[in-house]
């Protein structure tokens, strides 16, 4: 574009809700009662004004072509007074104060092949990343891999028979732009970045890279005689953090990129505070098209966690209360020296204590 | 239709199956769509993506562009592929901030459509996992086109690079029982007080904003964001005891016993034999449990506010870091108050500015500098509700003591004068 | 002594213990039933085959002169079969298989100026270490800041009526040979160290003093043309560990070296897992012979403890149910700056949830 | 009566109040002691301790005295003013072990005091910390006599220095309802077997071994030993259901709901309607806690044994440390298993010696070389019960994952081939 053709933007930030919120949430603003789950992908709320809201959630593939968009705002138009929101997993939530727009919009929406569903104690929409699709650093492809697993968790997702909510995360490299999950089905490299030395002096920031990685592995060091890098492969944790500022340090690697998988992992402050997740599986295959590794751990770890864990019980919750040795055994995954931390603070997920359940 | 079709024998696998498969999707931007530069793009791209199925490797290279006037916003992709996949060669995001709360009419969505149609690839989230819409997948020239377009009905670029970065917030008071505050507002005032943050990255690393209205944190913010703010209460849960004694006659009381009384963290809601319940408010930690399994019973408070955590981030560098309890409650009802929330944003983000490393988030400064130092620099009085635990080591030096001391002594006085 | 005179040692090692074990005890030994508390000081064990043991407990000076020692001997010759043991805290225990010879030990332990009791949900015998007395490194005197405290708890200790037992411990450096405890009184030094810069060489071993510091606070540097050391003020936390290695590192100070207070150490796995001290008071003055002001906090928690704990919460667990920042509450105790950890792992202290009492 | 006695107006004020004053016994050895030696010594041990408290410093060195053919045992003491008090100049400090369980009969205690007044001070302590006798106060040349005199009927130095130190274990099973384990039989194995490693300090740093009958760790093991041995069981907890009957009937069925049900860790205690207690042993984590409330209604199974925990500390120099638990089960039975433990031990001390830094002790070397490796060094097999929770960080190189879980479906089918 020619200098004289540009505008200065408008800075207008994050643009106001209200003008798109329905009008009866508009109104009751703060002043709701209640809701309710009436049916699996439905929420009713009540405010304290008497109004209702009723809520229809459905799944989508996340990366919507235009076609699908329209589809999904031609539903909003028809039945659902124009009103949509999106929730942070990428669902697509309708807003009526009618029940009895409800059933048409399932219908509408089933017809045009999404998904009702994910509400409450369902297996939520799998959250995910860009991939190799978008992104420059990827070991594997979200948009793929969640596609395969809803595919076989999609009766968990239509239904409401889990013990509480179940967030299944997933991210594409070891940096996680994923969040942490109740499961999360994350990239782990298993072996040091190979340098393409040729690369390095064109590309890559020297310093910026040796001060990147976490555990300083990396040394300028000259090769054939020009200055390069040198990775001390003892130290290196395989985290991949060297790759983003310095695409020589090539991490990604067709059979040794692995997935983990990781449990109990809940942000909510509900019962107990927040947790981070667990590593529970390694050396999963990194199998596309389909992934079917990946979902059977995934699948196993929900099956165990349906059959013994209390109403309301998080994944979290369930295996603090039956304990880790437990959950090894009720999954058949295996424990490994791998599952004992040594990152800084490692001690503290020690056992110090005698408490062991036999 | 494309001219050239490549073959994607592993992506046609993920047209399988019930669930919306992206890559029929993709296909009929491909196969149906009116415009051709359309169709050869995604065409295209699905050629790349199908190599990247089968070599288990993705082909994207970072680069600069960026829109006149700003320096962040857009992710900019260039090939490695190019040659063999020339039509997506270039195949930028923009990270466009989506409305707090995330709501659209379908009319806005139909317009962004149009706008997209015309300009981009034809593919778009709602919304990426920091909340910004991703138009996915378009030229350089046509990423200034594009945004000049939606700009002028309203929309902005949201974050990318180190600059404080688009935020979300839950539903909430929109339509949620549980809420404790003003989600939308809190995060329009907080991110649209560094729109200049926003669009012009210059910070050491990115800084990022999240609103929850209740500490059920349907937006992660605790560990998702380096300023968490999240709803609480400070007086008294509401208790409506005949929705109490309904909920016992539709469930029964062992149901109560079970799922409720025994869940809570602080053994302090107790089910009493006239079937009312008693929660000694004192004990409570306003966790939410009991309110969630019984939110026509249980509410919370009326007098609403919200409290702040700073530092929570993913994995990258030191591994997956909650953020910090710095505020137990702030009240956020005047425009005063809303005021004070930015200007202490507004610390925040100074102090992160001046204080920490390249590429260091604001957890991680704080992992270095001490919690206390961060306090600090940032005018805020320490409190026992940050730690869950005092001090367990003795290798400190704490000859200051009796000030310290002195200091409490004086701010308990002054809030028992009043 | 001549090298002739000079007698090989006999490694015994460890005696047995069977040999001094009350003959009941040892005909019982591992088939004990249940104990009762008929009364402080006192316990009664009973076995499978109907025998009992009851123990008659009393707390000393710990530093005992032969002529304290004999009267506890004769003690128990003349009424107690013959057979003692200590206890860990220092205490001594009489053992006999009939209680009529309960009353008559307590009464001549009693005369004799023993205290009877220390059982139970007692505040028992405080535990402590060598101080002035003997030790080459100490901030303060152990025991008599014990004899000084127990003279004011003495109430508690021939009583059992706190919540559940309570466990104070002091030490008199920072090195801290005494436990952990429900309640701790240690030293707490608040000045770096000032070096003897002249003693230095003669004394010093440098190497080993320079990596005796947690923190590297200590260069090697000439001073006067001298070798000597160097302390950098801004890094050192005062923890006195090179003084021990090099005692011209003069760590102790008549004002700056102080007490500190800390609670709920409880290394018992009863209920919660056991548990670290945590600080609650410090700058307490180290005021000899009497130490009012460190007994004045230790009475300050103490009481409130008694009036808010429930039956069988230990220290720990009675803070745990009520929090933090209302134990500083009902303690009066100010919360300082110094309260939040900065050592290693001290992110594992902060409240990273929003899990608040108001 | 020594010929010059101190003025001590300080520790005067010690001997006011009810508790027994140390310093009234020192004045009793000062002013009644037959032996003139025992005077003065005291005499001046009080004039220097006076000093001590009016100054607030401390006034003793250390130095090297041993018994001939040991290097540890003795703490010695030379007084930096010995000119002002010349009697108390030379003021070592005998550690002596005690017997396992510290039991003794008052002739003993009394033929010990004889050797000490005939060589020492006549001032001891039972015991100090460690657990040892400690014999307060004598003369280098004096060390070796009441040693040598000691010796011949029985007892032995404990360790000083970096060493095998002595040992410690509760009163257990002499008389405790609760005792899992042998004790004393532990203790004189473990430490008798190291008897030159206690007596010739070769080791980096202490090591101390600790024994506790059940999981009340009335020794303090788990955070004051490097190596704790602690009694538990594994079967079902003994419930006689006619005591819990009797229990209610005494204190009431809300008494034990208080106190018995509520405050178990993993809530696997229930009490039924029929007043009997039922226990989820799967669930049980062995804490004690109940069985401490009721101890006649309930008691530690019968398929007993013992748990290890490696590398407990206090606060120099990384500060405080629990010890960890790396065997969650051992039975104790038999002259082979008692081998077995000895030989782990020794294992331990043998990756200790070769290991560790100067004065650095177990747990800090764990803590710097990682759990794992210790494990590999002293050949124990990984187990999920040796965490709380398995590895958060997904920094680390798993290159060797399929071989390590297969290892573990191995062990797996080895157990259950039996
Ligand atoms: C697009 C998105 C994933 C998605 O598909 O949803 C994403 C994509 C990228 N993230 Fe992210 N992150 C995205 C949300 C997140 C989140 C989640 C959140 O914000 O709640 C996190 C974790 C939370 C946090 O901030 O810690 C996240 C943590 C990272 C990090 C590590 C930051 C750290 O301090 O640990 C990096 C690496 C960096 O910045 O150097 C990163 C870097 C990247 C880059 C820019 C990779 C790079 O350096 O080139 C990715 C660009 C991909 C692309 O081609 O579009 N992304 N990233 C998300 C942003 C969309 C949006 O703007 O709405
Ligand atoms: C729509 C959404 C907020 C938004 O602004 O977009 C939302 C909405 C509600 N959440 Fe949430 N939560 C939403 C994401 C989350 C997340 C974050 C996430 O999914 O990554 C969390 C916590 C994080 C975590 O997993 O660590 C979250 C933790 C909760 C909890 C706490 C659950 C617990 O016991 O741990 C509740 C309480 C409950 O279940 O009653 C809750 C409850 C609710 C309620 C019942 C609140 C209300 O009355 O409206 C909503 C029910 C919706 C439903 O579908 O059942 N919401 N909720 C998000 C829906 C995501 C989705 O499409 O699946
Ligand atoms: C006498 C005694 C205190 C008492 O009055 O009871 C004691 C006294 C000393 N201890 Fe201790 N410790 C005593 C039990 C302990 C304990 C308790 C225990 O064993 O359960 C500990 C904490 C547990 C542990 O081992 O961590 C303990 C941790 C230390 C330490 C720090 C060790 C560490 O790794 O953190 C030192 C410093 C050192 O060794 O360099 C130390 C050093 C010392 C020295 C040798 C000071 C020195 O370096 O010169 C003290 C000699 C005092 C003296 O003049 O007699 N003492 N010391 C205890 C030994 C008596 C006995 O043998 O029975
Ligand atoms: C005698 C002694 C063991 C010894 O070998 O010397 C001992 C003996 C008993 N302890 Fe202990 N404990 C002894 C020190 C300890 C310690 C260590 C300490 O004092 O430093 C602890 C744990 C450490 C801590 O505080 O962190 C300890 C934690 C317990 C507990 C757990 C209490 C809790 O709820 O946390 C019990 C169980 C109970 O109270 O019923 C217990 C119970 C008992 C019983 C009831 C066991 C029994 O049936 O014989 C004994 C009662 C004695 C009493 O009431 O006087 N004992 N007990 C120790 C007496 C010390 C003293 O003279 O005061
Ligand atoms: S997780 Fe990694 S690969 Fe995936 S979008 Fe984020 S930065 Fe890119
Ligand atoms: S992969 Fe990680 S640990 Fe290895 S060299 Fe790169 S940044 Fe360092
Ligand atoms: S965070 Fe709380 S207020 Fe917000 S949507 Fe979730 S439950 Fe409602
Ligand atoms: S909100 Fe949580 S802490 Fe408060 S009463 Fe309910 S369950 Fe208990
Ligand atoms: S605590 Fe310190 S001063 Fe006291 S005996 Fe132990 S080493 Fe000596
Ligand atoms: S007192 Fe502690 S921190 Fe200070 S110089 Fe000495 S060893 Fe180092
Ligand atoms: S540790 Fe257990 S077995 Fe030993 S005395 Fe204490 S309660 Fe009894
Ligand atoms: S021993 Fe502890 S964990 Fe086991 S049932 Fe009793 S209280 Fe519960």
């Amino acid at each position: 574009m020619a200098l004289e053709d540009m505008r200065p933007p408008i800075e207008s930030g994050c643009p106001d809700g209200f003008q798109y919120i329905h009008p009866v949430m508009r109104k009751n603003y703060g002043q709701w009662k209640f809701h309710e789950h009436p049916r699996p992908g439905v929420l009713r709320h009540v405010a304290h004004s008497g109004d209702e809201i009723w809520t229809v959630k459905a799944g989508t593939q996340r990366i919507l072509d235009v076609f699908s968009l329209r589809k999904l705002t031609a539903i909003g138009d028809k039945y659902a007074d124009g009103y949509v929101r999106f929730t942070i997993r990428s669902n697509i939530e309708y807003m009526v104060s009618d029940e009895s727009k409800v059933q048409p919009i399932i219908d509408a929406l089933t017809e045009a092949g999404f998904i009702v569903g994910g509400t409450a104690n369902s297996v939520a929409m799998i959250s995910h990343t860009q991939g190799w699709l978008h992104c420059d650093i990827p070991g594997t492809d979200a948009s793929g891999v969640v596609k395969s697993m809803m595919d076989e968790l999609i009766d968990e997702f239509t239904s409401c028979n889990m013990p509480n909510r179940v967030h299944i995360t997933t991210s594409c490299c070891q940096i996680n732009c994923g969040g942490q999950g109740d499961i999360a089905i994350n990239v782990q490299h298993t072996k040091p970045p190979r340098i393409a030395h040729d690369l390095v002096g064109n590309v890559c920031e020297r310093p910026t890279v040796v001060a990147r990685c976490p555990v300083a592995a990396i040394r300028p060091a000259m090769v054939n005689g020009k200055p390069s890098l040198e990775v001390d492969e003892k130290k290196c944790i395989c985290c991949g953090a060297c790759f983003p500022p310095c695409p020589p340090m090539q991490i990604n690697d067709p059979e040794n990129s692995k997935l983990a998988i990781w449990v109990g992992g809940n942000h909510s402050n509900a019962r107990s505070k927040p947790t981070f997740q667990r590593l529970v599986a390694a050396g999963v295959p990194n199998n596309p098209p389909r992934w079917p590794e990946a979902t059977a751990i995934v699948k196993q770890i929900l099956k165990a966690y349906k059959e013994g864990a209390k109403d309301w019980e998080r994944i979290n919750d369930w295996i603090e209360r039956i304990g880790w040795p437990r959950f090894f055994e009720v999954t058949g995954l295996p424990f490994t020296k791998y599952h004992i931390d040594n990152w800084r603070g490692a001690r503290n997920s020690l056992n110090a204590s005698t408490h062991i359940r036999f | 239709m494309p001219k050239k079709i490549h073959d994607t024998p592993m992506l046609d696998e993920l047209e399988n199956g019930p669930w919306p498969s992206f890559i029929s999707g993709f296909k009929r931007l491909r196969d149906e769509h009116p415009d051709e530069r359309i169709n050869e793009t995604v065409g295209s791209l699905l050629g790349q993506l199908e190599h990247s199925y089968e070599t288990r490797k993705g082909y994207w290279k970072g680069g600069t562009v960026s829109v006149f006037g700003y320096g962040g916003g857009i992710i900019p992709r260039f090939s490695e592929v190019g040659d063999a996949f020339p039509e997506s060669k270039e195949f930028h995001t923009l990270r466009v901030q989506p409305p707090a709360g995330n709501y659209y009419t379908t009319d806005m969505l139909n317009q962004l459509a149009d706008s997209w149609e015309k300009w981009g690839s034809g593919l778009v989230t709602f919304h990426g996992q920091t909340g910004n819409i991703m138009f996915i997948g378009t030229t350089t020239d046509n990423t200034q086109h594009f945004f000049d377009e939606i700009n002028e009905y309203g929309w902005d670029l949201g974050g990318a690079g180190p600059c404080v970065r688009t935020a979300m917030c839950c539903v909430g008071a929109a339509r949620c029982e549980q809420s404790c505050a003003n989600e939308h507002g809190i995060q329009r005032h907080l991110v649209n007080e560094f729109v200049d943050d926003v669009h012009r990255p210059a910070l050491p690393y990115k800084f990022k904003f999240k609103v929850s209205g209740c500490p059920n944190d349907c937006q992660n913010s605790i560990e998702r964001s380096d300023f968490a703010v999240i709803g609480t209460w400070r007086d008294e849960m509401k208790i409506d005891q005949s929705e109490v004694k309904a909920f016992i006659k539709a469930k029964g009381r062992q149901y109560v016993l079970d799922n409720v009384t025994s869940r809570c963290p602080t053994n302090c809601i107790n089910l009493n034999d006239d079937d009312t319940l008693t929660v000694d408010n004192h004990e409570c930690v306003r966790c939410m449990h009991c309110l969630n399994v019984m939110p026509k019973a249980l509410s919370p408070g009326d007098d609403k506010g919200v409290s702040i955590l700073i530092g929570g981030k993913r994995t990258l560098k030191i591994g997956d870091l909650m953020g910090t309890m710095i505020v137990p409650f702030k009240k956020l009802e005047t425009e005063e108050d809303y005021e004070s929330l930015v200007e202490m944003a507004s610390d925040v983000i100074d102090f992160f500015a001046e204080n920490a490393l390249e590429h260091e988030r604001t957890g991680e400064m704080i992992e270095r500098i001490g919690l206390v130092n961060f306090l600090e620099g940032i005018g805020i009085e320490v409190d026992p509700n940050m730690v869950s635990q005092p001090r367990q080591c003795s290798y400190v030096n704490m000859s200051g003591w009796d000030e310290e001391a002195e200091k409490w002594f004086q701010r308990k006085a002054e809030q028992a004068a009043g």
